[in-house]
């Protein structure tokens, strides 16, 4: 029981319990029994297990251990301090709720599908697990890329679809992209001491220029993975095209683990953070925000949609990550403690929200067969569970409290409020305008879910019945499926109306990594109010706000049915008196991102199909597209295309020219040694 | 900041604001009659249509789901959370902290996101058109709002309505240039926010411009009273932000029951003033299209932003 | 025979291993590329005779045997044998201009020379100046190789080349360790054999030993 | 004594099969002899790691933990390509492109050239190692132009031609090796023994040989696949029969690079400076650029798979090149994996190739439905010959990049942006020939993929794990290397 004890070893049994989970659903059996009863819920477990041991290790001191093997000069180095405790936690609950939602939503695959599936899911899962434990850079990139691998191959699981072939070679063209990037900032923070382990990184001084040029890379290599703009254009192939579960992993875990190589890499390894970092951060954070809540309102696709919103998410982090990069690199570590921990509880939140999001948009697909919204519709009355847990994932990503989508971008905002402690004046009115980017893109997204959920669940159904399984076959979503969505949506109460709690975690995690907290007079309060700085400067209880308008509501709701009657008559909708209403006559996703596409019009390439006058079948169609497309990726495609076309005209297939080229080579190293 | 009279002033508030909101929409639907050379109806209209619909028997399409019965309830709750937070007679209310201005915002937009929700449930076209439009003003009127308080909290230095409010209430008398620039932009959003001209016309119901009826036309009953209620409510309370950051003088402190007369008589000048200035600027304007609202209300966003900026230029 | 005897014979037959090397590279006509091809052989036999008397080298003689037996005779007739069978007997067609090329080939041994002459100064043989011929002729066979467009001439080329190497061994050394020497025969030998079955290969597949049939596989 | 066993059973092998390679049961006895092979390797190994280095015969053979390493891998390379070949080279028959001469003739060159790589590796004497890889070339010229078609005999053409013209240069720079060598230690044998030569490295004449080395490198360069020397390489690797191109390509690029090494040892040593390091790294890092910008381009999959050997053997030149204890340990290593890793690929598109009827990239979908094992083992093959962790090649050009970083940082840059446009161009070709719908027809014998995937479950450990008597291995043959 001593292993178990410590969490580090605990956490490496959790990984380990993985692989084997992996290992066995691999073994041949019936109609892959293990695969089907048993690796998800023992995956479950484990998740379950790591919250624990990630909860205990944010408490405890850093811990190290080295295992033998890896490189004869680098074996694999693990340590888990409270930064790794809390992506550990991050990952083990958010996994459980998946992975046993999971249990229930491969029920059906076939035995193949069904063993390939849980193993790369499972390895998937452990190789997030040693990311976060890695504590040398060898180790670190084979997780990071066993990681990337895996999920590829969990993205091509319905590879016969051409799309989804195309979205897991883009995945993982950059993914590994990043991935080389990150090897050479491991390389340049080595400043050529040819130590790679962590706490070797981290005592390097590097001089300003090379530091800088670290930054930049572990900025470009993670930012691939955790997709913000102009890297981002894999993540909205690829989420959407997993099965949704494992779209619920990616978005979740898999990008948040970019988050902690960054911040591992930036504020633990590089260290010394200047403000000019912040800002480039800040600078591509708002873009990210901004872009990614933008095409997300574009989308009909329900998985886009969420990969997109994936995108903007990953943009609020970096905000804050941001911020708190320029507070420290000003010399304000409080400031700079409050904006990574805006990131970080950030980061936590938007893994629980959106993975639930997933999960829901998991079983609507499962039940009716789509994932094109402009087919949806009413399905609150076939699945009414369902529709309540994506209601609660729906209202914490639009940022509305008291759930914990809020809590975190207030965080934020308080830190952009910290602004006036800063000298310098540009910056200074900058970092307000940033949040200002943050607030428009809060409000974006509750348009795009009132969107989201309006045409998913409300109204009428749109799809002709062809289209989709008979109305009868709608189910709601099966009991283990419930069962994770409910465990999530439940974290999505929890972070919200307990934040204090986690801020005192997160104070840990900044403290261990910068050495500074929030002030005194933050952490002095009681669990029920949040105060970041002091109470008199900004303070907000969930709890109370809950309470308050639960009590409020209620008590309308008595006092209307007290003093008045309670009857209801039922009849057709009135809909101003017309009489032809018809599902078709209702907005559509197209329709309702219409206004948007008018405002920001210049930012979209549109391609429009509208209906002539005298058509007979009017259709009216429409595709966006990507306009880094357009600008970044075709253009180095057309750039490495010239390139090698130019190389290939050095074989030409002529034996003399063969011989010429041996020929010149031999003389121009004559002379050369001459 | 849990006393007895703290709480007593906290019901009172509470209590009062909710009785106290039609009366105000009553008073600017007055002025605006006047000020149009209409007679007047009478300035307690809004209680009677209140309690006119309070009988009625609802009559809900069966389509409906159970968002679309509670979602009154919730709008009406978010508004009056929301009166209770505002110091509209006393500062340091026991609520208060439990939300600052930019959990305000959230109240709204919490409101906003049910209301537009319900409308999209019965599954017209109206409802969707509403619910549309309703998001459109509400994502351009938000980050606008929020610089317009965020400049309010770098003068203050702090996101606490109360404690705002006793920083301008209390200091000596100063222009401000970029609380100038903050109370045209909230002028705006209030205009915006509310459903009034020029961006909504509350009294029409055109499929054309409508955006807030056409969110509601399902209701009815109780149902409809209540969001009629609640529309009043945010009316008042956004009246009531406003007075507190631009015009917060008279306002008393949590228990102090001298001063409470005082408060009264100040916020009820202030409010008939408003009153009558929302209906001055409703006869003024015009109904804008519907594509013209982002321009409108980006321009409120910009003079929020310039206010902070100016904030920051003037405080070198 | 003295010392300065034996090394002037050897420098003269360098120089008319080098005239040949030249001669070959201007040859048109395939059936004298081969005669020259022997009496390269020829020369390179009766420079390893001299080193070998000169020095007493034993196993210098077994090399010229071994040169005389295969570069003179055996791989000559096997040539002539198969140009007969195959019926080639056309004039040989070059890439460049048969001046221009000699023009390359006169930079070339000026080139080799140049290179050759610090390493000729260490050489205690009795045949320093020879490097820097035997490098010469190495490089024009290269170049006679690049120029041709036919199979056969090309593989003169190639046994053209091995002839230098062969002379930078026994002047330069005195020859390699015999147990190579017989080595890079065998190899020379099985080499020739496998061009033989090529010959038949490609002229059964293309009908020509033009290699400018074989230019099919590249990049596009 | 096993030295007698490793160079013996190939060769009588060789003989053996000359006589009756066309028989029913050819195959297995090829495969035997491999595996007499294998078992005296593995014995001489055994006895080299523990006694330390040896000589035999007079000193005409040597053993060493470099060369026993190459040893090792080749026997096992060898006989698992000879398990390969045993159903592949019968389904070649049953498709008719192949007849019983020809069989036999490719029996007896495998086990010939088997016999040459090793001849090469155990020999001490430098003009031996001439020898032998010029034998290497004659034996397998024949194998390319195995199926007589006009593509075929054109890249053995070129093969031949190149490659001989260029291992003459090689000859020449052994001459100029033997004449500074003859300077210090005397005409007669012991001139060109490796032995003896590098015992007086330090003073032979560093004009002489750094010209030797030139010859020496563009010599064994054009058999290493070193652009610009390459052009023969795509060609034989694309046209000659499956199994030969992965002994290609795994082996003899190999023990071309060994040759190349031997004479960079030497030469350093002369030279007292890192005047031959720079001409590897040059010559490296521009076949690593060049073939994978050419990677992308083409259609062929044996000729793509060619073109990664030598982006390959670039990095393992480059390696070499750079010197030092680590980018020795990595350029071993790498041989190691490469090999592994590219033979086992090269099972893998053989199969493929046999199923679809082409070696056309485009017309080859959908492997993983119809027969998962091959489809799985060239994807995952290809991500691992690709560097992508956990397996081993990601290991040795993880040790590579980071001794590069901080020995040639310019150079880092480079190579990682090659690649990338490999991984691009590789990966992107690969996928779409795995996944996706596919109608593939039966083979008509059961092919063989253990060996594919013994391969990959190796370079997969490698990647986690180095065993330490390996990492001792290879540290004892990196010291010698320096």
């Amino acid at each position: 029981m001593q292993a178990v004890s410590s969490p580090l070893s605990g956490s490496l049994i959790v990984a380990a319990a993985w692989v084997a989970i992996a290992a066995l659903s691999l073994a041949p059996s019936g109609n892959a029994f293990f695969a089907r009863k048993f690796a998800f819920p023992l995956g479950t477990l484990a998740g379950l297990a790591l919250t624990a041991f990630g909860l205990q290790a944010i408490w405890l001191a850093p811990e190290q251990m080295t295992l033998p093997l890896g490189l004869p000069d680098l074996p694999f180095h693990l340590r888990l301090d409270p930064l790794a405790g809390y992506f550990l936690m991050l990952l083990g609950a958010v996994s459980a709720g998946v992975s046993i939602y999971a249990a229930g939503y491969f029920r059906d695959e076939t035995a193949g599908r069904l063993a390939l599936i849980a193993l790369e899911y499972h390895l998937f899962l452990a190789s997030m697990a040693l990311v976060i434990l890695a504590d040398d850079a060898y180790l670190f990139m084979v997780a990071w890329e066993t990681m990337a691998l895996s999920s590829y191959f969990l993205v091509t699981t319905d590879h016969k679809l051409p799309a989804i072939r195309s979205a897991g070679f883009l995945y993982l063209l950059i993914a590994h992209l990043g991935a080389i990037a990150i090897l050479l900032c491991f390389g340049v923070m080595s400043g050529g001491r040819g130590d790679y382990t962590f706490d070797a990184l981290r005592a390097a001084e590097l001089q300003p220029r090379w530091a800088t040029a670290a930054f930049l890379l572990a900025f470009f290599g993670f930012g691939a993975k955790a997709g913000m703009i102009p890297l981002h254009a894999w993540l909205p192939e690829a989420h959407p095209a997993a099965p949704s579960p494992v779209s619920a992993l990616m978005s979740g875990i898999m990008l948040k683990t970019a988050i902690y190589g960054m911040i591992r890499v930036i504020y633990d390894l590089i260290g010394n953070v200047r403000w000019e970092w912040g800002m480039v951060v800040l600078a591509i954070g708002a873009g990210t925000t901004l872009f990614g809540v933008l095409y997300a309102l574009m989308q009909h696709d329900l998985k886009r949609l969420l990969a997109y919103h994936s995108v903007e998410n990953i943009g609020i982090i970096l905000l804050g990550f941001g911020m708190s990069m320029v507070f420290v690199g000003f010399g304000h570590p409080a400031a700079g403690a409050l904006g990574l921990i805006a990131a970080l509880y950030h980061t936590l939140n938007h893994a629980v929200f959106k993975a639930l999001l997933f999960l829901g948009a998991g079983s609507i697909l499962h039940a009716t067969g789509l994932r094109n919204l402009n087919s949806m519709g009413g399905l609150i009355h076939k699945m009414p569970q369902t529709a309540f847990y994506f209601l609660v994932g729906a209202l914490a990503i639009s940022a509305l409290p008291p759930l914990n989508g809020f809590v975190s971008e207030w965080l934020t905002f308080q830190t952009a409020l910290q602004a006036p402690i800063l000298k310098n004046g540009v910056v200074r009115s900058l970092l307000p305008l940033f949040a200002a980017t943050l607030a428009l893109a809060g409000a974006l997204t509750a348009m795009c879910f009132v969107k989201v959920y309006g045409i998913a669940f409300l109204g009428r159904p749109r799809a002709a019945p062809t289209q989709v399984q008979t109305a009868q076959e709608i189910h709601d979503a099966g009991l283990m499926e419930r069962f994770g969505m409910a465990w999530l949506a439940a974290g999505c109460f929890v972070l919200g109306l307990f934040p204090t709690s986690f801020l005192l975690m997160l104070n840990r995690v900044s403290v261990s990594l910068t050495r500074q907290g929030l002030p005194e007079a933050a952490l002095e309060s009681n669990w029920l109010w949040l105060v970041p700085i002091e109470p008199a400067r900004a303070s907000y209880s969930p709890i109370v706000f809950l309470i308050v308008i639960v009590c409020v509501t209620l008590l309308t709701f008595i006092l209307v049915h007290r003093y008045y009657h309670g009857r209801v008559r039922f009849s057709e909708p009135w809909g101003c008196g017309y009489s032809e209403q018809t599902a078709r006559t209702q907005d559509t996703a197209d329709a309702f991102g219409q206004p948007i596409r008018h405002i920001f019009g210049p930012l979209y390439l549109m391609q429009r199909h509208m209906p002539a006058a005298d058509d007979a079948a009017p259709r009216f169609s429409l595709k966006i597209h990507d306009r880094h497309w357009y600008w970044l990726y075709l253009p180095i495609a057309r750039l490495t295309e010239y390139v090698s076309s130019k190389i290939a005209l050095l074989q030409q297939g002529k034996i003399s020219i063969y011989l010429l080229y041996s020929f010149l080579t031999l003389i121009a190293l004559l002379i050369f040694v001459r | 900041m849990t006393d007895a009279p703290g709480i007593a002033f906290q019901i009172l508030q509470s209590v009062f604001v909710v009785f106290a909101a039609p009366l105000l929409l009553g008073w600017a639907n007055q002025c605006r009659a006047w000020l149009q050379n209409r007679s007047a109806p009478s300035i307690l209209l809004p209680y009677y249509t209140l309690a006119k619909l309070f009988h009625k028997d609802a009559v809900i399409a069966s389509n409906a789901s159970p968002l679309f019965r509670i979602t009154p309830y919730v709008l009406f709750g978010c508004m009056w959370l929301a009166a209770g937070i505002v110091p509209v007679l006393a500062t340091d209310l026991p609520f208060a902290p439990a939300a600052d201005i930019i959990a305000l915002v959230g109240v709204f937009a919490l409101a906003r996101v049910f209301s537009a929700l319900a409308a999209m449930d019965i599954g017209t076209s109206f409802g969707g058109l509403g619910a549309r439009r309703e998001m459109l003003i509400g994502f351009l009127a938000e980050p606008a709002m929020l610089m317009i308080l965020f400049t309010a909290a770098f003068i203050s230095g702090s996101t606490q309505l109360n404690t705002i409010v006793e920083t301008l209430a209390r200091r000596e008398f100063a222009i401000y240039p970029s609380l100038a620039f903050a109370a045209v932009a909230f002028l705006m959003v209030l205009l915006a926010e509310n459903a009034r001209i020029p961006i909504d016309n509350p009294t029409t119901h055109l499929e054309l411009t409508m955006v807030h009826e056409a969110m509601i036309l399902e209701y009815s009953a109780r149902h409809l009273a209540l969001i009629e209620w609640a529309v009043a409510i945010k009316l008042f309370a956004y009246t009531t932000i406003g007075i507190a950051l631009f015009v917060p003088w008279g306002i008393a402190a949590a228990g102090d029951w001298g001063a409470l007369p005082l408060a009264f008589a100040a916020l009820a000048a202030k409010l008939a003033l408003a009153g009558a200035g929302l209906a001055f600027l409703e006869t003024l304007l015009a109904k804008l299209r519907l594509f013209l609202a982002p321009e409108f209300l980006s321009t409120a966003f910009l003079l929020g932003v310039l206010g902070m900026l100016t904030h920051f230029l003037m405080q070198g | 025979m003295g010392q300065s005897l034996s090394s002037q014979l050897v420098n003269l037959l360098a120089a008319f291993l080098l005239l040949i090397a030249f001669a070959m590279l201007s040859q048109r006509r395939i059936l004298t590329l081969i005669r020259l091809f022997a009496w390269q052989g020829a020369a390179l036999t009766a420079s390893t005779l001299i080193v070998a008397y000169t020095t007493g080298q034993v196993h210098l003689y077994f090399s010229a045997a071994l040169t005389l037996l295969l570069k003179v005779l055996l791989i000559p007739w096997v040539l002539h044998r198969l140009i007969d069978r195959l019926q080639i007997r056309w004039d040989v067609e070059t890439l460049i201009n048969i001046p221009a090329t000699m023009l390359i080939g006169i930079g070339l041994v000026i080139f080799a020379f140049a290179l050759a002459a610090p390493i000729s100064e260490l050489a205690n043989t009795l045949t320093r100046a020879t490097l820097g011929i035997a490098m010469a002729s190495v490089l024009l066979s290269f170049l006679m190789m690049i120029v041709r467009r036919k199979a056969v001439p090309q593989v003169i080329g190639f046994l053209a080349m091995e002839n230098g190497l062969f002379f930078a061994a026994t002047s330069a050394t005195y020859g390699m360790p015999l147990v190579v020497e017989l080595g890079v025969a065998l190899d020379v030998l099985v080499g020739t054999f496998i061009f033989g079955i090529f010959f038949f290969h490609i002229r059964e597949q293309f009908d020509s030993l033009d290699i400018r049939h074989m230019e099919k596989l590249k990049q596009d | 004594m096993e030295i007698a066993l490793v160079l013996g059973a190939p060769l009588l092998g060789g003989l053996l099969l000359a006589l009756v390679g066309h028989k029913r049961w050819a195959p297995e006895l090829n495969a035997a002899m491999s595996l007499v092979t294998l078992g005296a390797a593995a014995m001489l190994t055994g006895r080299v790691i523990a006694d330390g280095p040896m000589t035999a015969m007079e000193e005409q053979f040597f053993v060493d933990p470099f060369n026993v390493f190459l040893v090792a891998l080749t026997a096992f390379v060898g006989f698992t390509t000879a398990l390969f070949s045993r159903p592949y080279m019968r389904i070649e028959e049953h498709h008719g492109r192949l007849n019983a001469a020809r069989l036999r003739l490719y029996h007896s060159m495998y086990q010939l050239f088997s016999f040459t790589m090793m001849l090469c590796l155990l020999s001490n004497n430098v003009g031996i190692l001439w020898v032998a890889l010029e034998g290497a070339t004659l034996s397998t010229v024949l194998l390319v132009s195995l199926y007589r078609t006009p593509a075929s005999l054109e890249a053995a053409w070129k093969y031949f031609i190149l490659c001989s013209v260029g291992i003459a240069q090689a000859l020449f720079g052994v001459i100029l090796l033997y004449f500074a060598a003859e300077k210090v230690l005397g005409a007669g044998g012991t001139a060109l023994l490796w032995t003896h030569l590098y015992q007086v490295r330090g003073q032979l004449e560093p004009t002489v040989l750094s010209l030797a080395f030139v010859f020496l490198l563009v010599g064994f360069g054009t058999k290493v696949g070193l652009v610009p020397l390459h052009n023969w390489l795509p060609d034989a690797h694309a046209e000659g029969p499956t199994p030969v191109s992965a002994v290609l390509s795994g082996l003899l690029l190999n023990v071309a690079l060994y040759a190349v090494v031997r004479s960079k040892v030497l030469v350093d040593g002369a030279l007292g400076h890192n005047f031959s390091g720079g001409l590897m790294m040059g010559f490296g890092l521009l076949s690593v650029v060049v073939a994978a910008f050419l990677l992308s381009r083409q259609k062929d999959i044996k000729r793509m798979f060619a073109y990664s050997s030598i982006e390959h053997m670039g990095i393992m030149t480059f390696a070499f090149g750079m010197g030092g204890p680590v980018a020795a340990f990595a350029g071993l290593l790498h041989m190691t994996v490469h090999s592994l890793t590219k033979s086992a690929i090269f099972f893998t598109v053989g199969h493929a190739t046999q199923k679809t009827g082409t070696q056309n990239m485009a017309d080859i979908r959908g492997l993983i439905e119809q027969s998962p094992a091959i489809g799985w083992g060239l994807i995952l093959g290809s991500l691992a010959i690709l560097g992508m962790p956990p397996f081993g090649v990601f290991t040795s050009e993880f040790m590579v990049l980071t001794t590069a970083m901080h020995e040639q940082p310019w150079a880092t840059p480079v190579l990682l942006v090659a690649l990338g446009v490999a991984f691009a161009a590789i990966f992107g070709k690969v996928q779409p020939m795995v996944f996706g719908e596919t109608n593939l027809r039966r083979l008509p014998h059961p092919p063989a993929l253990v060996p594919v995937f013994v391969h990959l479950a190796i370079v997969l450990m490698l990647g986690l794990y180095i065993p330490p008597y390996l990492v001792d291995w290879y540290r004892q043959a990196a010291a010698l290397i320096g």
